[in-house]
């Protein structure tokens, strides 16, 4: 009977994000608040009291019946199991810190009960991913997250700009869910079922070409949630929202939906080889592509967004490389990292009044509590991967395990997995310096921070810091406690010897160094930046929008257009206006006829009588004369 | 000899009519139509039917025509200049047409296989029997063309009258 | 087909058809009392909500038998009975179309011109949509199908908006021709019927057994296709629909797409499948192409709508070629999804066309660039507003999601291409509402206007409808129950 | 002519001596309000008597029908009658019309039309014919010092008089074809002695030519728009209803008996009734005049008629019977409001002086409204089960193609239709009030409506009387 | 009968030809009214020959019902001829075309 508590920890979310939405602009600000905490609160309270139910299978539970239709039966059911466990805490944990800061942050917002809300329907959202027991269930929070990043990227929505970049990231992440939902059809017109764990079981049985296709449907799927190339273009533009809100989407909810949804059905994936190495490959490509991307960026909200894209590019290429553990490994970490960074982001820009331009920042420590640079930074060179730092375990594991990967392609992912790295290093601590170093080089005013705002980045920047733990690997006498956890579920062992463990280890601190000292040279002292046509480009994300508009967007509205004012107007519509024009013209003539005068009547009988004896003729001849 | 009359009179027949209608003036007309008339009448007793003829006569060339002439008078409609211009632009059409529709039904009619029938004694009908048959047979449709003049001259009577209507009218 | 007709009952269907006519009579004959026939208009229309739960919630399990039935001889020289009856399909359809109705009355209340006549004809047109989703007789539901044409031609020409006669004419005249080709096709059907059981009867039942040859079954079934096509709409008939919603009022426009609609894709499964099963079964792939491309086409043209009223007509199109894709894939779930998403649609673009009526009212514009920023000053307005968008774009967890993915996953199954195609159609569908939101919602307000939030009214309107609208979302199971045996009985058994 | 055949004669005495002695009467009192009500008195008698009163003989005289089909007509024109009479009353009061003579000629018309309708030989065609065509001469001038009173008076006696010129013609080319004017015989010799056959087509088209004229099958309808925009609304009205309605049930009567002759015509046929719906559809179009629009209606309705009679078949004949009655209601109904709505300076013809009109008069416009759609098809009317009835008499017969383009003129007659009831109802326009119209009239207006109405939803009760009637 | 019935009917036929010529190409009302009694003419004329032909004297009693009417008719028309001359001070046909459309 407890079992349905477990129903719990999405639920709570969701009733705190109903009770605000119908009550919060009509009970005190306070009521709304400890609400939104309590709900996501509640929900890690929940995960750790019932944590006991994902050992072993895991527990399932079903709510009632969705739909049923012929062989189709949904249920609102959850899967509690080993691979939901840490996801689930993580993502209420995190997102606890984020609420707390939240109503730090928002303190001054009018508008805080659609805030709270969708806040707590993004939690929601997010756990029923987590927690779904089958796809179909999974998609509702799927689709629901990229309902709550469309409502929170846009939430100052008197921009229509903002606006613009919450419709943009709902539907480029809604062209992922396309693929996930014909994936989706296709399984269940395969196994006929939708349930997780009964898809992983009969994955065996399915043929390997569908595998191969299944698996890229489902990458695609994963693509657009989590911004990898080639639906990545949201992302970055996704700053729009406010801070927690990206913190949100980076850490702990959207972007690490589409890894999730690959450790999920992990089984059935794994089962095509061609199909690991396309994930493999995305991952790769995304994370070269956003660490340059990054490289260039002004604003510091969109260096950590691509910084994000960037890590999420690890997780994939953990996945690809066949590896839960490394994946799910360093999904946490990251969580932990990318929560703390852009949590002390929201500082820093509250610091500099509401600038976001890093060339107009420097000295920020200098401003406001002097702590903040310490809590930044470490979540900064855990990015960079910095030795002992949770990034450095994380990372290290995903390289070591492409690298490990039989097949030879995956020594090009790894050697660009490495450049990537290389250039993290770079770009974080180019951030570092560009906000701290120096002298304040903007104008703008410092606002207050409140208390919440800084206490929960102190347990972030411990979780950043410790948080290897969770899977410290056998080389330093660690337990591979996640590893182990997750059991069966876990994916490709490390198997390998230690001198090339050694001999990776070496590389990455190489590697963090190069990247801090070529940052060291060119930004310990404020220079200008560079402005060249690279440095646009990598700014302007490789041109991917201008891109995108050209060969999707315009060639789409001019179809729209077409289909419209063309088909619609032009000839359907023309056609029948032309008819009955042709119609009226026709009535016109025969109006024409009837002149009024006597004469033209009689003469219309008699050729109407001439007429009828030419018929009668006619009928004569036919009937051959007389019969 | 019959024979030749009945053609003799119908060219006369066509002859007179044809001028009838091309007349411009209508007492022209009338009196050329009225010749015509009479080569029916005879024409109509030649077939046998001597009743007829005679009511043609008194009915037709008498009555009717006469209304018309004393119409035509009384509306002074003599035209008082011949028109300018040749009547081609209006008879041209018109002859075509009719000539069109002429050749039709006389294809028509002489495509009949009974063109030539002709029953052998010549029918004439005696005014006794035709009298018996027009109150005996007929008689009620002699009472509807009874009525039929009696509301015929109400009408005409009402259409024709003066402006009894306005007159009142203004009286009131 | 008859169970329960021998037993003499109460004429419940009878009295859904007669009530609001009666109704509507005494609205005209009391002449110039505004007051007194809004209310007696929602007096009605609430009754016959009241008898349509009453019979749902009465019906007996009934596998393959209507639920309810009457039928009383009516014109004995061509056989032509009055028989009515109710099954899972058109109950659900019949609950529709009260509810709507309830709902077209209070969104109509502040109506103040010709004001019983206005709410007469919303009564008449109900009672021939009552008869339409009942009449079991084809020249019955022919009567039907025509009588609700003349209340909506003058609630489009009277009460309408820019260029409303020109809008009511056209929906008048394409409507008409359809449905006059299908009188043809009918009576000839009738004929043939006729010559060959030497039983002449316009019964459905009847018709049903009528032996045809290929070609005769071909040209009668475009007759009927042609009717419904024109009503469902199909493209490339679908352009009087977006000039009659621009013209229409509010209560028109949520019944011309709540209803209206229904009944062209109501008569395909009713009685254009039913009456021609072997040409149906031949014609399946081109009905999905149609509808295929009725799909993106519709979208694409919602897409470039300034006019919101216009994109949301738009958008019906489109979500109707998903519905007649589903049917097209002749299966259970297919079938089931398509009578949800037509429900549902029924709802979201109701709600929608309420919305945007109260829009207009406020701001006195629809037009997207003319709008924006609505949210600022009535949150809670908008709040539906985004609420209805959302679930017309077809969001889980509300209405039409769940109509959509039974009809995709269903059509997948038999048809994997034609599913995986019209998946794309989410995209569009995004696409166009998501245009609309933010041109109304966000963004500053380009206007100055009256900015009061939602009246008592208007929230007994919306309510219902945002209630319902997630139930369905989450808990279809009732329905998908009611509509599981008749679905079975017309496409012939398990597929 | 025996006693017998003046029993069966008597509605028609009643019409005939009943419009003499009406006239006898005006001479002394002219006054208006009595001489109405007395003719009104006579025309329902007539109708009661008719109904009441059965025939003793099978035929009359050997030129009329003396069985239930024509006891049928004479009804239906005695209370057409009747009822134009009840919409004449004002004018004649309000447009000094001389009353005696105008009733008696109405009265006198419907006789002819009683007798035209139950017509059994071509002379009796040919003297109801006349009869009621000379009336409608003058009735259709009768209005005084009015030019297209005048006009319409003029158009229709010229074409008139050409056609009776047609008619002549054709029955003596018919005798000489059969030597019978009796049609039984007539038929049976054109059936027998086929040898005879061009003499006698001719004369049969040439007889139809002047029924086409009639009824304004295209191209003789020229005059249809002219006559009824110039006539007084009640003339129109009879000249609508009786008028064609009698030619076409003449027609039906004559060929219920003999379907040869229709096989004969049936192509022409064809094509005529294809011509007239269409053109008589399309020319309505652009009509801005309610009456010009409804003459052009009629067209197209007796388009749609003669698909009844091309089937050949009981079907068809009792369809077109049904429609026959039908379109009469309706259409006299049309004209009544016309008149119920015009005063004494002029009557209510142009459709824009409808604009806005329905909300002044919602009674009388939504009858209008109810009639219009009636013509135009709509159920539940009984326009619809009339042309329901065709078009399955059509088809049933083989005929699809001429439903299907009967299908398309009601299409089209629709948009004319509508565009009335758009005037009416659909514009914002503050319409003056028209005439409040008198007790006499609106009852007349009831009278049709519910006719509609009751034949619409309860056809079967008309079919079965029609099932009776034909032979 | 003295001719060929056929002959007799040629005859009427132009007769006929001619009065219905007359009627449409004048524009004259009375002229227009002569062509109409040309035409009841011509058809008297085939009514009198068929009652030859058959030996029955219908045909010819018919005839005089088409006198009397062409009489009525007549009357009628000519009323009417010297009505609209009051009315409008023209007998020529083609003027009254107020009407038309």
């Amino acid at each position: 009977m407890s079992e349905t508590l477990l129903f719990l920890i999405p639920l709570l979310p969701l009733f705190c994000a109903v009770a605000i939405m119908l009550f919060g602009m009509r009970l005190p600000r306070l009521f709304a608040e400890v609400l939104a905490v309590t709900g996501v609160a509640g929900a890690f309270l929940l995960t750790l009291l019932l944590w006991p139910y994902a050992d072993g299978e895991g527990t399932r539970a079903v709510l009632f019946t969705w739909l049923n239709s012929g062989s189709l039966d949904i249920s609102f059911a959850v899967h509690f199991d080993r691979l939901a466990a840490p996801m689930t805490l993580m993502v209420s944990g995190v997102a606890t810190l984020i609420h707390l800061y939240a109503v730090g942050y928002m303190h001054q917002d009018r508008d805080y009960a659609r805030f709270f809300s969708l806040l707590n329907l993004f939690v929601f959202a997010m756990l029923v991913i987590v927690l779904a027991d089958n796809l179909l269930v999974l998609f509702l929070g799927w689709e629901g997250v990229g309902l709550c990043s469309y409502g929170l990227i846009g939430f100052w929505y008197r921009k229509l700009d903002n606006a613009r970049a919450g419709t943009k990231a709902f539907l480029v992440t809604r062209v992922g869910d396309v693929f996930l939902g014909i994936a989706l059809m296709w399984l269940f017109a395969l196994t006929g079922t939708l349930s997780i764990s009964a898809i992983n079981a009969q994955a065996a049985t399915i043929p390997s070409g569908v595998t191969l296709v299944l698996c890229l449907l489902l990458l695609l799927g994963a693509c657009g949630k989590s911004a990898q190339l080639p639906l990545m273009t949201w992302l970055a533009d996704a700053m729009a929202g406010p801070t927690p809100v990206s913190a949100l989407i980076h850490a702990a909810t959207m972007v690490t939906a589409g890894v999730y949804l690959l450790c999920r059905l992990f089984p059935l994936i794994s089962l095509s080889a061609v199909g690991m190495a396309a994930i493999t490959a995305v991952g790769a490509l995304t994370a070269l592509y956003a660490a340059t991307c990054a490289m260039a960026q002004r604003e510091i909200k969109r260096v950590l967004a691509y910084s994000t894209m960037s890590q999420v590019g690890y997780m994939f290429m953990a996945v690809g490389a066949g590896t839960v553990t490394g994946a799910m490994f360093h999904l946490l970490t990251h969580a932990f990292f990318k929560a703390l960074l852009f949590m002390g982001a929201g500082c820093v820009i509250h610091l500099a009044g509401d600038e976001n331009d890093i060339y107009k920042m420097g000295g920020m420590a200098r401003r406001g509590p002097g702590e903040l640079v310490w809590v930044f930074l470490a979540g900064a060179i855990s990015l960079a991967g910095v030795p002992l730092t949770s990034g450095f375990f994380s990372k290290d594991n995903v390289l070591l395990m492409v690298y490990t990967h039989p097949d030879p392609l995956y020594k090009i992912f790894w050697g660009v997995g490495v450049l990537a790295a290389l250039l993290t290093a770079f770009y974080t601590f180019r951030l570092v310096y560009l906000v701290f170093a120096g002298d304040y080089r903007g104008s703008g005013t410092a606002h207050a921070l409140p208390l919440l705002m800084r206490w929960p980045l102190w347990v972030l920047a411990l979780l950043a810091l410790v948080g290897g733990s969770l899977n410290l690997p056998a080389l330093v006498g660690g337990h591979e406690r996640l590893q182990h956890w997750l059991g069966d579920l876990a994916g490709r062992p490390v198997t390998v010897d230690h001198h090339l463990e050694w001999l990776l280890v070496g590389l990455a601190v190489v590697l963090v160094v190069l990247g801090w000292g070529v940052a060291h040279w060119r930004y310990a002292r404020f220079r200008n930046a560079w402005d060249n046509p690279l440095s646009r480009f990598l700014l302007r994300g490789w041109q991917a929008d201008a891109v995108v508009d050209r060969v999707l967007v315009r060639p789409f509205q001019a179809m729209a257009l077409f289909c419209w004012a063309g088909i619609d107007r032009a000839l359907i519509d023309a056609t029948v206006v032309g008819m009955s024009t042709r119609m009226l013209s026709l009535s016109m003539l025969l109006r024409r006829l009837t002149t009024g005068r006597l004469s033209s009547y009689l003469a219309a009988f008699a050729w109407g009588f001439l007429l009828i004896l030419g018929w009668l003729l006619l009928q004569l001849v036919q009937g051959g004369g007389h019969a | 000899m019959a024979t030749v009359l009945f053609y003799i009179l119908s060219v006369v027949l066509l002859a007179a009519t044809l001028l009838s209608i091309t007349r411009r003036n209508p007492v022209h007309a009338v009196i050329y139509l009225v010749n015509g008339l009479f080569a029916l009448a005879i024409i109509f007793y030649l077939l046998g039917a001597p009743l007829v003829a005679a009511w043609e006569v008194i009915i037709y060339a008498g009555a009717i025509m006469v209304l018309f002439m004393f119409i035509i008078m009384m509306l002074e409609m003599v035209p008082r200049e011949p028109p300018a211009g040749p009547g081609w632009q209006r008879w041209g059409p018109v002859a075509l047409i009719s000539v069109t529709i002429l050749f039709c039904t006389l294809l028509l009619i002489t495509q009949d296989p009974d063109l030539a029938a002709q029953h052998g004694s010549p029918y004439m009908v005696p005014p006794r029997e035709y009298g018996k048959a027009l109150f005996g047979k007929y008689a009620l449709a002699v009472q509807i063309v009874s009525f039929q003049l009696l509301f015929a001259a109400v009408g005409a009577y009402y259409v024709g009258k003066g402006d009894g209507a306005s007159r009142r009218k203004e009286q009131s | 087909m008859m169970t329960a007709s021998a037993l003499p009952q109460f004429p419940w269907l009878s009295v859904l058809i007669f009530l609001p006519l009666a109704g509507a009579l005494i609205c005209v004959l009391t002449r110039e009392r505004a007051d007194e026939s809004r209310w007696l208009a929602l007096a009605t229309t609430v009754t016959v909500f009241g008898i349509s739960l009453y019979l749902w919630f009465h019906a007996g399990d009934s596998s393959g038998a209507w639920l309810y039935y009457e039928d009383v001889d009516w014109i004995s020289r061509f056989g032509i009975r009055y028989t009515l009856g109710l099954d899972g399909i058109s109950l659900l359809m019949v609950l529709l179309t009260a509810f709507l109705q309830v709902i077209a009355v209070l969104i109509s209340w502040p109506q103040d011109k010709h004001v019983p006549l206005f709410f007469a004809l919303l009564m008449v047109l109900e009672a021939g949509l009552m008869g339409v989703f009942m009449a079991l007789d084809m020249v019955l539901f022919y009567l039907f199908w025509e009588v609700m044409l003349i209340p909506m031609f003058f609630l489009i020409g009277v009460w309408g908006h820019e260029r409303r006669r020109y809008a009511a004419l056209k929906f008048f005249l394409y409507t008409l021709a359809g449905s006059l080709v299908m009188l043809i096709a009918l009576i000839a059907l009738y004929l043939i019927h006729g010559e060959q059981t030497g039983l002449y009867s316009f019964a459905l039942s009847d018709l049903m057994r009528t032996d045809l040859s290929t070609t005769q079954e071909a040209w009668l079934f475009a007759g009927f296709l042609l009717a419904f096509a024109v009503k469902t709409p199909l493209v490339p008939f679908h352009t009087w629909l977006p000039d009659a919603h621009t013209s229409a009022p509010a209560a028109g426009s949520v019944d011309l797409a709540g209803l209206l609609l229904k009944t062209g894709v109501y008569g395909m499964i009713r009685v254009a499948f039913p009456l021609f099963p072997t040409v149906v079964q031949k014609s399946l792939p081109l009905l999905a192409l149609v509808a295929l491309i009725g799909i993106f086409h519709a979208a694409w043209g919602a897409y470039r709508q300034t006019d919101i009223k216009r994109l949301v007509a738009y958008s019906s199109i489109s979500h109707l070629g998903l519905v007649i894709l589903g049917l097209a894939a002749w299966d259970l779930t297919a079938w089931q999804g398509s009578i949800l998403l037509m429900t549902t649609h029924g709802i979201t673009t109701g709600g929608l066309f309420a919305l945007v009526a109260m829009i207009r009212q406020r701001t006195g514009t629809r037009d997207l660039t003319e709008l924006g920023g609505l949210w600022q000053c009535m949150p809670n307005l908008s709040a539906f507003f985004l609420l209805f968008a959302l679930a017309s774009l077809g969001l889980p967890g509300l209405a039409n999601f769940t109509g959509e993915i039974l009809v995709l996953i269903g059509t997948f199954q038999s048809h994997p291409i034609w599913a995986a195609i019209a998946m794309f159609g989410v995209v569009f569908a995004a696409a166009y509402m998501l245009k609309m939101v933010q041109g109304v919602l966000w963004g500053e307000s380009k206007r100055t206007f009256d900015c009061e939030d939602l009246t008592l009214r208007e929230w007994l309107v919306l309510v219902p409808m945002a209630v319902l609208v997630v139930w369905l979302g989450l808990y279809p199971l009732p329905l998908l129950k009611l509509l599981e045996s008749p679905v079975l009985t017309v496409i012939g058994g398990m597929p | 002519m025996t006693w017998l055949d003046l029993i069966a004669l008597t509605p028609f005495l009643i019409l005939a001596l009943g419009a003499a002695a009406l006239l006898l009467i005006s001479a002394w009192r002219p006054a208006g309000t009595p001489l109405v009500v007395g003719g009104i008195v006579i025309a329902l008698a007539a109708a009661l008597v008719a109904g009441l009163l059965p025939s003793p003989v099978v035929e009359i005289s050997g030129l009329f029908d003396g069985g239930p089909y024509g006891r049928f007509f004479t009804i239906l024109w005695s209370l057409t009658a009747a009822m134009v009479l009840m919409i004449s009353h004002r004018y004649i009061l309000e447009r000094n019309f001389a009353a005696g003579e105008y009733v008696a000629l109405i009265l006198y018309a419907a006789t002819g039309m009683g007798l035209l309708s139950a017509a059994t030989s071509l002379i009796g065609l040919f003297l109801g014919l006349e009869s009621f065509t000379l009336a409608l001469y003058i009735l259709i001038a009768f209005q005084r010092q009015s030019e297209p009173a005048a006009e319409a008076g003029l158009k229709y006696l010229v074409l008139g008089a050409t056609a009776t010129g047609f008619m002549t013609f054709g029955i003596g080319l018919i005798y000489t074809a059969s030597g019978s004017f009796h049609f039984p015989e007539a038929f049976a010799a054109m059936a027998s002695a086929g040898h005879l056959r061009p003499w006698g087509m001719l004369g049969w088209v040439m007889l139809l030519i002047a029924i086409g004229f009639k009824v304004s099958l295209v191209p003789f309808h020229f005059w249809t728009p002219d006559v009824y925009q110039g006539a007084s609304a009640p003339v129109s009205g009879l000249l609508a209803t009786g008028s064609k309605g009698a030619v076409m049930a003449a027609l039906i009567g004559a060929l219920a008996g003999g379907t040869g002759l229709l096989q004969e015509l049936e192509s022409l046929l064809w094509v005529l009734a294809v011509v007239t719906m269409l053109v008589g559809a399309i020319s309505a179009l652009p009509q801005t005049n309610l009456k010009r629009l409804l003459a052009y209606s009629s067209v197209v309705h007796m388009g749609t008629l003669l698909i009844g009679l091309i089937c050949q078949s009981a079907n068809g004949l009792s369809a077109a019977i049904y429609y026959l009655v039908v379109y009469s209601i309706a259409s006299l109904g049309t004209f009544a409001v016309i008149a119920n709505l015009s005063d004494n300076s002029h009557e209510i013809q142009q459709i824009d002086r409808l604009r806005g009109l329905g909300y002044v008069h919602p009674f009388r416009c939504g009858i209008l409204a109810v009639l219009l759609l009636s013509l135009a098809g709509m159920p539940p009317t009984a326009g619809f089960m009339a042309k329901f009835a065709i078009f399955h008499a059509a088809i049933d017969a083989g005929y699809t193609s001429l439903a299907l383009i009967g299908i398309l003129a009601s299409l089209i007659s629709f948009h004319f239709y509508l565009r009335v009831i758009i005037a009416l109802f659909m514009v914002d326009d503050q319409a003056p009030a028209c005439h409040p119209g008198t007790s006499l009239e609106q009852s007349v207006l009831l009278v049709c409506l519910s006719g509609i109405l009751v034949l619409g939803l309860f056809p079967d009760l008309l079919f079965n009387l029609i099932g009776l009637i034909l032979p | 009968m003295i001719v060929p019935l056929g002959h007799v009917l040629i005859v009427a036929a132009i007769l006929f030809v001619m009065g219905l010529a007359c009627v449409i190409a004048r524009r004259q009302l009375i002229m227009i009214l002569i062509g109409i009694e040309v035409m009841i003419n011509a058809a008297g004329l085939v009514l009198v020959a068929a009652s030859g032909y058959w030996q029955q004297l219908d045909g010819q009693v018919f005839v005089v019902f088409l006198m009397a009417l062409t009489s009525a008719e007549v009357a009628i028309s000519l009323a009417m001829v010297v009505y609209l001359r009051r009315l409008r001070g023209t007998v020529v046909a083609d003027e009254f075309d107020r009407m038309n459309g």
